[in-house]
């Protein structure tokens, strides 16, 4: 157990220091946040409508974007190898280094929509919805994603190909997200429906990317 | 004092011991009389009524944040031109402070929109300009939190700094168009009423006193960037050392 | 304090904000400097010991002692 | 001290990328002794280190560490000391041997600031990786050995990177992890300076 922690330990800190991630993902989700409006003009009404949507594309591609370095900067340095022969099971690391990406970079997300969707125009409900939406959605994303940061490592190619991966597998969390935000605010269906929905999709993210991600990894031994 | 007689790190040290303080003190002064005149004398405003007194915090902090960025691309061509050794530390040390104060601009012209507008933001051409400009730096900040050895990431800043200069007069002309172009709401222009000479007066002193205190906060962080320096040399020689151990 | 009219929270905030932003740079500035310092006067000091070490050379530059 | 270990290797077959690198490897290594793999570039000694420790998955043959502990595989029991030093350049010095530490579990060995001590980068604890020469580096990695008790140790090329006293402090390194009954398997081009077995991988078994 001690491993686990030191290994998130050390994420976070890698994560924090000079040349860590974690400021660049946030980043990333103000630029699409900003961007949007110049493409969609300048109607605060429009806004508000697609707030919500446009706050879980931001967050989503943040999140994805980040992912394809998690296990390829380990490969590089020989950290892996060595992860590879530590008495814990490959599963339980690559779920140690989701939740340290998630907290270096998806929970920072969380804390920013609020601010982001001032910009956007968004009353505090729909807010809060946004952000309660978020809180239990990029964990799915992170962990959904762990699969594609391992096949980056077995294909020696990061980069964009880990989004393109991934997208399709994060497009359920992406739409009862985004009805659990609109359902707050328009009132179409209860807010509960697809919020519960949204949070089996995460707990099952939980252990369904962890266990893909080690099988990927092992699979890439050469 | 030629700016090239500052160029020597240690002489540049003993220069900033003495005019950080000087600059601090005028700072506070200058502050403290645009504040009691801001508040005791200045009068409201016709239309807006007292809310016209985030004015005096509102256009300094604009103003600050653009002239911060001139002041990065003065750098940026010390770094790039001129190679003057502390241009980068200059530029470096300037990031954070121009960031602050596009913040502070931002939060003071939303708080100044709520009770006018009704809302906290609308993409009027100038706000969002400052947005960007917000972004730019934030960007410059990233990159230079990211590569870690200060000479390359001086000079990668000081081209993306020149890069964004020749940009921002072209952003914000767009952003001008983009704004008029779909006609929002009817907008109140943010400069309000000409400035009346009991409104204009409390907003000079304070911007001076801004400016002061950007002066003694740029010099203390260029200050800290160089003693930074130095303790990664001397991290540097302490490995070397240890080499020989 | 005098009347700040309708909207007195919003120019309250405003310059809170300010305030808030002035102290935090200030403070941000004062904090890396004494952090500055102290990392130089530990690395000064490291160096100094190197040059005159007070104590004999440890063992173990000789050989590794055997378990 | 743990008792007497024993590796065996039956039959080793590998193939990497489709093509084979080694055929039919057969070895034994009692405890106290170390296994010097001799042959030329691409004959596959790193392959066959990698294999040991797991990270090549055999096409055929059996690998066992009788004596050992039963639960674990070989890989898990072995240090492997690769190419690279496994370190991250943000972290200082201390703090990447702590990580190892935790990391890899298991009975320990020195304490951190002994291991710093013994390869001579006691002075350095607080420094950043990234300030370190890469036989500081090499250094570094050999530490990681010494913190954590793992009867068997695989070494890729161990001296590289290493100037002359470096050296030597490995080979003392290595003489005391022999003397308390551990086993060294050891990559290398350099001849060893102990007494070792030599196991040589011709390279050319695809004739």
């Amino acid at each position: 157990m001690t491993a686990l922690i030191a290994l998130v330990v050390r994420d976070l800190r890698l994560a924090v220091r000079v040349g860590g991630g974690a400021f660049v993902g946030v980043l990333f989700f103000l630029a699409v946040v900003v961007v949007m409006p110049f493409a969609i003009g300048p109607d605060l009404n429009l806004l508000r409508r697609i707030g919500p949507a446009i706050l879980w594309i931001g967050a989503l591609l943040a999140s994805l974007l980040a992912l394809d370095r998690l296990f390829a900067q380990d490969q590089e340095d020989g950290t892996l190898d060595l992860l590879l022969t530590a008495r814990t099971p490959l599963e339980l690391v690559a779920a140690a280094k989701g939740l340290a990406h998630w907290i270096a970079t998806g929970l920072p997300l969380v804390l920013a929509a609020p601010v982001l969707s001032l910009l956007l125009n968004l009353e505090p409900l729909a807010i809060g919805a946004v952000v309660l939406t978020l809180l239990v959605g990029t964990p799915a994303l992170t962990f959904i994603g762990l699969v594609g940061a391992a096949l980056a490592v077995t294909l020696r190619r990061g980069g964009l190909l880990v989004a393109v991966l991934i997208l399709p597998l994060s497009i359920p969390i992406l739409i009862f997200g985004i009805s659990a935000s609109n359902a707050a605010v328009t009132g179409g269906l209860p807010f509960g429906a697809p919020f519960t929905i949204l949070c089996a999709l995460s707990l099952g993210s939980l252990v369904l990317g962890p266990i893909a991600a080690g099988a990927a990894i092992r699979a890439g031994l050469d | 004092m030629a700016l090239i007689d500052l160029a020597n790190p240690t002489r540049f040290l003993a220069f900033a011991r003495a005019a950080i303080p000087i600059a601090g003190v005028l700072a506070a002064g200058l502050l403290a009389v645009g504040i009691y005149l801001a508040f005791f004398v200045a009068p409201e405003d016709y239309q807006q009524g007292a809310t016209v007194r985030i004015l005096y915090i509102h256009v300094p902090s604009a103003w600050l944040g653009m002239a911060c960025y001139v002041v990065m691309t003065l750098s940026a061509l010390g770094t790039l031109v001129w190679k003057h050794p502390l241009a980068d530390v200059s530029q470096k040390a300037a990031a954070p402070i121009g960031a602050a104060f596009t913040l502070l601009c931002l939060v003071t012209g939303a708080l100044w929109g709520r009770p006018m507008w009704g809302t906290y933001w609308v993409w009027d051409a100038r706000l969002t300009s400052t947005l960007v400009l917000l972004l730019i730096y934030l960007g410059l900040i990233a990159l230079w939190r990211t590569v870690e050895d200060p000479g390359r990431a001086g000079r990668a800043a000081a081209v993306l700094t020149l890069v964004g200069a020749v940009n921002i007069p072209i952003i914000k002309f767009s952003v001008d168009w983009w704004n008029t172009l779909h006609q929002p709401t009817s907008v109140i222009r943010l400069g309000g009423p000409t400035i009346h000479s009991s409104i204009l007066t409390p907003l000079l002193i304070m911007a001076i006193g801004a400016t002061a205190l950007f002066v003694a906060l740029h010099l203390s962080a260029m200050r800290n960037e160089i003693l930074r320096r130095r303790v990664r040399t001397l991290r540097i020689l302490a490995a070397q050392r240890g080499a020989t151990a | 304090m005098i009347d700040l009219g309708p909207h007195a929270l919003f120019i309250q905030l405003a310059w809170a904000a300010a305030g808030l932003v002035t102290l935090g740079l200030i403070a941000w500035v004062m904090i890396d400097y004494r952090s500055q310092r102290r990392q130089l006067a530990a690395l000064e000091q490291a160096a100094n010991a190197r040059r005159r070490p007070a104590a004999p050379t440890p063992a173990v530059l000789e050989g590794a002692g055997v378990p | 001290m743990p008792s007497p270990c024993r590796l065996v290797g039956e039959r080793l077959t590998c193939e990497r990328g489709g093509r084979e690198v080694f055929r039919d490897v057969s070895f034994s290594l009692d405890g106290g002794r170390t296994l010097a793999l001799v042959g030329p570039n691409g004959a596959g000694k790193s392959s066959l280190l990698r294999l040991i420790a797991g990270l090549v998955r055999p096409a055929a043959g059996t690998l066992t560490l009788e004596g050992g502990d039963g639960e674990l595989s070989v890989g898990e029991q072995a240090h492997y000391l690769g190419h690279l030093d496994a370190l991250k350049p943000a972290l200082t010095v201390a703090e990447n041997l702590d990580f190892w530490i935790a990391a890899l579990g298991g009975d320990s060995g020195l304490s951190r600031d002994d291991a710093l001590d013994r390869v001579a980068l006691g002075k350095l604890a607080e420094l950043p990786a990234q300030y370190l020469s890469a036989g500081q580096r090499r250094r570094l990695a050999l530490a990681r050995l010494l913190v954590v008790h793992r009867p068997l140790w695989l070494l890729d090329e161990p001296t590289t990177a290493l100037d002359v006293a470096s050296q030597g402090r490995l080979f003392e390194l290595i003489a005391a992890h022999l003397a308390a009954g551990g086993l060294v398997v050891a990559a290398t081009h350099q001849p060893l300076a102990l007494a070792y077995d030599e196991l040589r991988l011709a390279g050319d078994t695809v004739s």
